[in-house]
């Protein structure tokens, strides 16, 4: 018996190492204009002039076809992309859901209309979209959603409500998974996606402030909202299916282990101004290294299974159970390696940005599932039963 | 540790297929007695694997490190109480060394000795080690460090955690029988030997996972396989993580030595498959109960040889401490670039 | 923390009926954005709390620490936004430093000030601090060390994770307008606020349990309540078991403090508590998931109050290498012995 | 709401520190004959001639009335010598079980003929038990044992196995949780404990090594044993309840959270002849003595209720949880701080006790019941449901 889950040794494409000067030179420009309270929030954070030049750049859709703004560039350089954007904490927010999810996902099930309508969009950094799945009533229980698309029409009428949307109150759309058949009690049947645009009438954007005192979070009510026909996102009662493959794209991206990386060069600063490292500092960093070495490592295989047109939903799973502890464990680090003279105060580069990420830490093993959701899908792929 | 070629696929397979019908709790207990496996050796010797990392030109296999890991994944998984792993180290060793590799491939030790003149002092230890066999070993430091192929004397048995044979033995000023510059500055031993003892580690803990599994889907209680409980579960899903993070770890210093050997891919692998051993070991006997802890269970063989493993070829904390001062030194500015690095990015 | 008398039972209730009442997130919001909770600290004033720790002879109520504990906890529980617990502790010290105990009890900082002649000088993090108000410091280290009574000069807003009022202020040469040998060597004011601090830190824990609990019976997900599920029930067991521990520390310091005041016994409450604030607090928002975090619900500022606290009045790794220090010079031979009577034997 | 446990502050009584000093004066001449691969076993270690001397000090059966032997003396005076001898490592395996569990139970249900008998052989550290609880078939779930005694005449007829039994081949008399009527599937119902005399004919035990190499463990096969009629301990059909209230008595103790104990003092010398004691070595140690100190805190408190005749089920099933976390970092911390100069070797004093405990370790939790099953007492307790 072997692992149970295939890590798979992928070969880089040989440009890598000059798409990733590229965007290092880009991002050498760029984010010396972030605040480390911004650079703290990572992919949280928004700008939507850095997303149009990321855009700009042909950095945003790098996999899709050209004929819908994309780049026909390979999962792998992709990659490369993403990784050296999250190292820095970029505020790529305001692209980074439509290129993580929505975006394929309306490339693989979506109509030609929607296709032509929202990926040029997209690939020039100008449509944010949100993801509308849990509701107050079912957190992690997604199966249980109440909000309901009717036929009307040709179209449809939407009502219901979506919380923990993020960056709704920025996004021009929201891709949702609504019941169109059955009750409740019908569990994954009956449920669709669609296509949501935001600046439709009874549609109402309340924002939640978060630990950070920021409103990253949206709850989005729809009152009776008229949809299109080319509402319907992929075929009718397949939103379920269709929502879980979409998942394993959000859960295996590098952003499941690198929110909180930022942090990390500023704390090795510290610790060299501090004089010679200490065993603490130098154990906790050496570790932290070849801990982040094995997840990007598995990050990567899992950008190859993409390529190869294979699915990591098991593999993004162990990616996220392992990357979110590590994630997690990092504002801590900072704070015991490197105490600050000013109890409890965010003063000072690390400080704030420290307090920025330990006040979303909470969060990161939320977003993309729970732990207890991971760890159900690990042992079902384990065969445990 | 993906198998790229069908050579060596087909040698871990016989690997696994020999230590399958030959190593059990019975063999690992007489070798813990003191009765080296005399029979398990030659046949193993018989596969020709000991050269397997020597270059064809040079009389061996001609492996690729990233071929090799189902062999040392093999003798991970069965905890094979024989010094297969570190031979083959010593072999690729003495080759990228320039020396000539003898068929009877030397056993090797991770101890760094002191070199003055040509003759060697020290004290190391040695796996499997007996008086009269060869062993290859580092002596000196940076650019004057040498490979020095010394020949065994009397030493006494180290009393270990493993309990696996480890002789230790003192050199007084001992003349190798054969030297040579260490190609990689005194790393090349410390760094291979790091690397498949992570190798053997990634082994073990896959086995440890596969196990527990297993059990957990066998063993009753309560009127049901252990296996349908969540905590089991999520027990269980704990140490995949850590088992797949740690082979991820050896499979990138496999590759790391193939295309740029270097002691900062052998710290990834040990510092990593080390971390895995105490939560994988915890949780599979917190999974197995008692019947783990005995010795006619494997678990009670695996745990033990993974606490000697982690220890050996440098601890998961002397590595990170070398990883992390380096790091420190380069400054918070290439932090990032190490991490590529260290992963085999460019 | 249980309360051995009628009085400290009564005023444990009263408070917590008062802070019930009016502590809510919306008035935690209006004070983090500067508009102090004056009517509540009014009627915290009215029940003479702020005096509880000084003898009666001194004017006040007499309490002993092992008394408090219950208001500790009730200030912790509802992370009420007021300096109760600093100002019993500075009414505690003057008293037992035998200066005169105003009514108004001033407020406190854990800061150590340095004294040159009769002037003392630099920076201070004053709780809740106004300038113009009184503030009680330590100035000066070991036998002569001196708590000062200080006017707070103007400063600025401290920004901090808990965002409740803490005003920076430097001191300059500043003429105390009191002061009086610290009856513990310098020790006493630390001591105390660290106490102070690991009692709320206790009470804030165990209240994120019970919230926990709580939610957990109510929460419905995937048809049933989530506290049925074995993996919430495990985490929720393990939160208990930390909340249990930091209780037990503070209440043993508590006794500490009434029988022979130590930096030891602050030090046990602190650190234990302090070690319990990141896992209850990252359990506490596994179990509630989103709806914890947003600024309706307690547990958000239950926890950010946590992270403060923690890191107040000395965190748990500064107190903890102090201990560990000690511990080391005294030997093994006298370790058990500091086990014993940190925890209050003989 | 205040926390689901009670630990309320009790008052040692007078004599603590005279009966502490003289516990240490005894302890001081026996220690240096162990070696500390003995110390590294704590209770399981077991060495006879020590415990006929603690019971000439009258250390055993401390609380029991003078009829039997005992000393009636306070659970809280009892409290002060079990900690000193754990905390020294002294190998209390000789009288152990029988003075925490087999005695108080006997005295509790026991017949006046079962006190007469086995109780002053307790106190004079003659008689050694073990319990009889798992069986190969039914581990953590022992509603369902199978061990079966049969009513035979006046006595009974007893068949079945148990496994992991403590000291078993040391032992005089084991009490067995036994099903005296009913079949597995009645669960708690019809099941009794019974008082065996490990002496009688059809009795057979058979080693089992552990992971030191050594056997404390035991399998202890009952082929047709015949038993006379004071062999059942209680009332017959009540040995689960009696069963789990005995459980409480061997969980409650600091036996929970100082098996690994006697580590600390070598490792603290260890650190000190090292030189100045860097952060992560202080902050070890410190941390560690405020864990223990807040563990010994609690584990008072439940004597101080045995004193007043509560059942500290739940507290101890708290201290358990809380201890056996500390007690199983124990021997990585020791590695953690001290690495040893020969890898893997087990020479020098504190290598050897580190490798006796770690060997144990895996089954620190395991022994007086499962995590699993501790979490789900006290998921119980706080109302979880």
């Amino acid at each position: 018996m072997s692992s149970p889950f295939r890590f798979d040794p992928v070969q880089m494409p040989d440009v890598e190492p000059q798409l990733r000067a590229e965007v290092r030179e880009f991002l050498a420009e760029w984010t010396p204009k972030f605040t480390p309270w911004k650079i703290g929030h990572s992919w949280t954070g928004l700008d939507r002039e850095f997303s149009k030049a990321v855009g700009a750049r042909g950095w945003i859709g790098m996999t899709w076809p050209r004929e819908y703004g994309g780049h026909e560039r390979s999962a792998l350089e992709r990659y490369v992309v993403i990784e050296e954007m999250l190292a820095a904490g970029a505020p790529v927010g305001a692209h980074w859901i439509a290129d993580r999810q929505s975006g394929p996902l309306i490339l693989r099930v979506g109509t030609e209309t929607q296709k032509k309508k929202w990926l040029p969009l997209i690939c020039s950094g100008e449509a944010t979209f949100c993801i509308g799945l849990s509701e107050p009533d079912s957190g992690s229980d997604l199966a249980s959603v109440r909000t309901r698309a009717t036929r009307d029409g040709d179209g449809w009428r939407l009502s219901g409500r979506k919380i923990w949307t993020t960056n709704a109150h920025h996004a021009q759309a929201m891709i949702a998974l609504v019941r169109t058949s059955g009750g409740p009690d019908d569990r994954h049947k009956g449920l669709s996606q669609v296509l949501v645009d935001l600046s439709l009438p009874g549609v109402e954007i309340r924002r939640i402030a978060d630990m950070t005192g920021e409103a990253h979070f949206n709850e989005v009510t729809f009152d009776d909202v008229q949809l299109g026909p080319d509402a319907l996102v992929g075929v009718e009662g397949a939103g379920w299916a269709q929502g879980m493959s979409e998942l394993a794209f959000e859960r295996s991206g590098p952003d499941r282990f690198l929110s909180a990386f930022p942090l990390m060069p500023l704390l090795v600063d510290e610790i060299a101004a501090a004089g010679e490292p200490d065993r603490l500092s130098a154990r906790a960093i050496g570790r932290t290294l070849a801990e982040l070495a094995a997840l990007r490592e598995m990050s990567v295989c899992t950008a190859g299974m993409l390529d190869r047109g294979e699915d990591p939903a098991q593999e993004a799973a162990v990616i996220k159970e392992v990357g979110v502890t590590l994630e997690q464990r990092m504002p801590e680090m900072v704070r015991d390696l490197a105490p600050g003279a000013l109890p409890g105060a965010v003063e000072g580069d690390l400080a704030e940005m420290r307090a920025a990420v330990a006040q979303q830490a909470p969060t990161f093993s939320l977003r993309g599932g729970t732990r207890e959701i991971m760890r159900g899908i690990m042992a079902k792929g384990m065969g445990l039963r | 540790m993906s198998l790229d070629t069908d050579t060596a696929t087909l040698l871990a397979d016989q690997l696994d297929r020999l230590f399958a019908q030959k190593v059990d709790a019975k063999l690992l207990r007489k070798v813990e007695a003191g009765e080296p496996a005399a029979a398990l050796e030659a046949e193993v010797e018989a596969l020709g694997l000991t050269l397997a990392l020597v270059p064809e030109e040079a009389g061996g296999a001609g492996l690729a490190w990233s071929e090799i890991g189902g062999v040392l994944e093999s003798l991970g998984r069965f905890v094979a109480p024989l010094a297969l792993a570190e031979r083959m180290a010593a072999g690729w060793a003495m080759a990228k060394a320039g020396m000539e590799v003898p068929e009877d491939v030397p056993l090797a030790t991770w101890d760094r000795l002191t070199l003055s003149g040509d003759k060697v002092s020290g004290t190391a230890t040695i796996p499997f080690g007996r008086p009269g066999a060869k062993v290859l070993a580092t002596a000196g430091e940076g650019e004057a460090a040498k490979l020095v192929l010394l020949e065994i004397p009397e030493g006494r048995a180290l009393p270990t955690i493993g309990r696996d044979p480890r002789l230790l033995v003192e050199f007084a000023s001992a003349a190798p029988l054969a030297s040579a510059p260490d190609p990689m500055g005194g790393e090349a031993l410390p760094a291979a030997l790091a690397v498949v003892r992570a190798g053997q580690i990634a082994g073990a803990i896959n086995h440890a996972l596969a196990e527990s599994i297993d059990y957990g889907n066998t063993r009753v209680q309560f009127g049901r396989p252990i296996g349908k409980f969540q905590a089991i579960q999520h027990l269980v899903a704990e140490q995949a993580g850590e088992a797949a993070a740690a082979k991820a770890a050896v499979q990138l210093a496999l590759r790391g030595m193939d295309e740029a050997p270097s002691w900062q891919a052998a710290a990834v692998a040990k510092i990593r498959a080390g971390l895995a051993v105490e939560p994988v070991s915890a949780v599979a006997h917190a999974v197995h109960g008692a019947i783990g802890v005995t010795e006619e269970h494997m678990l009670h063989h695996t745990t033990r040889r993974l606490w000697q493993w982690r220890d050996e070829a440098g601890d998961e904390n002397a590595w990170s401490e070398r990883l992390g001062r380096a790091a420190i030194a380069g400054g918070g500015g290439e932090l990032w670039k190490t991490v590529v690095a260290l992963s085999g990015g460019r």
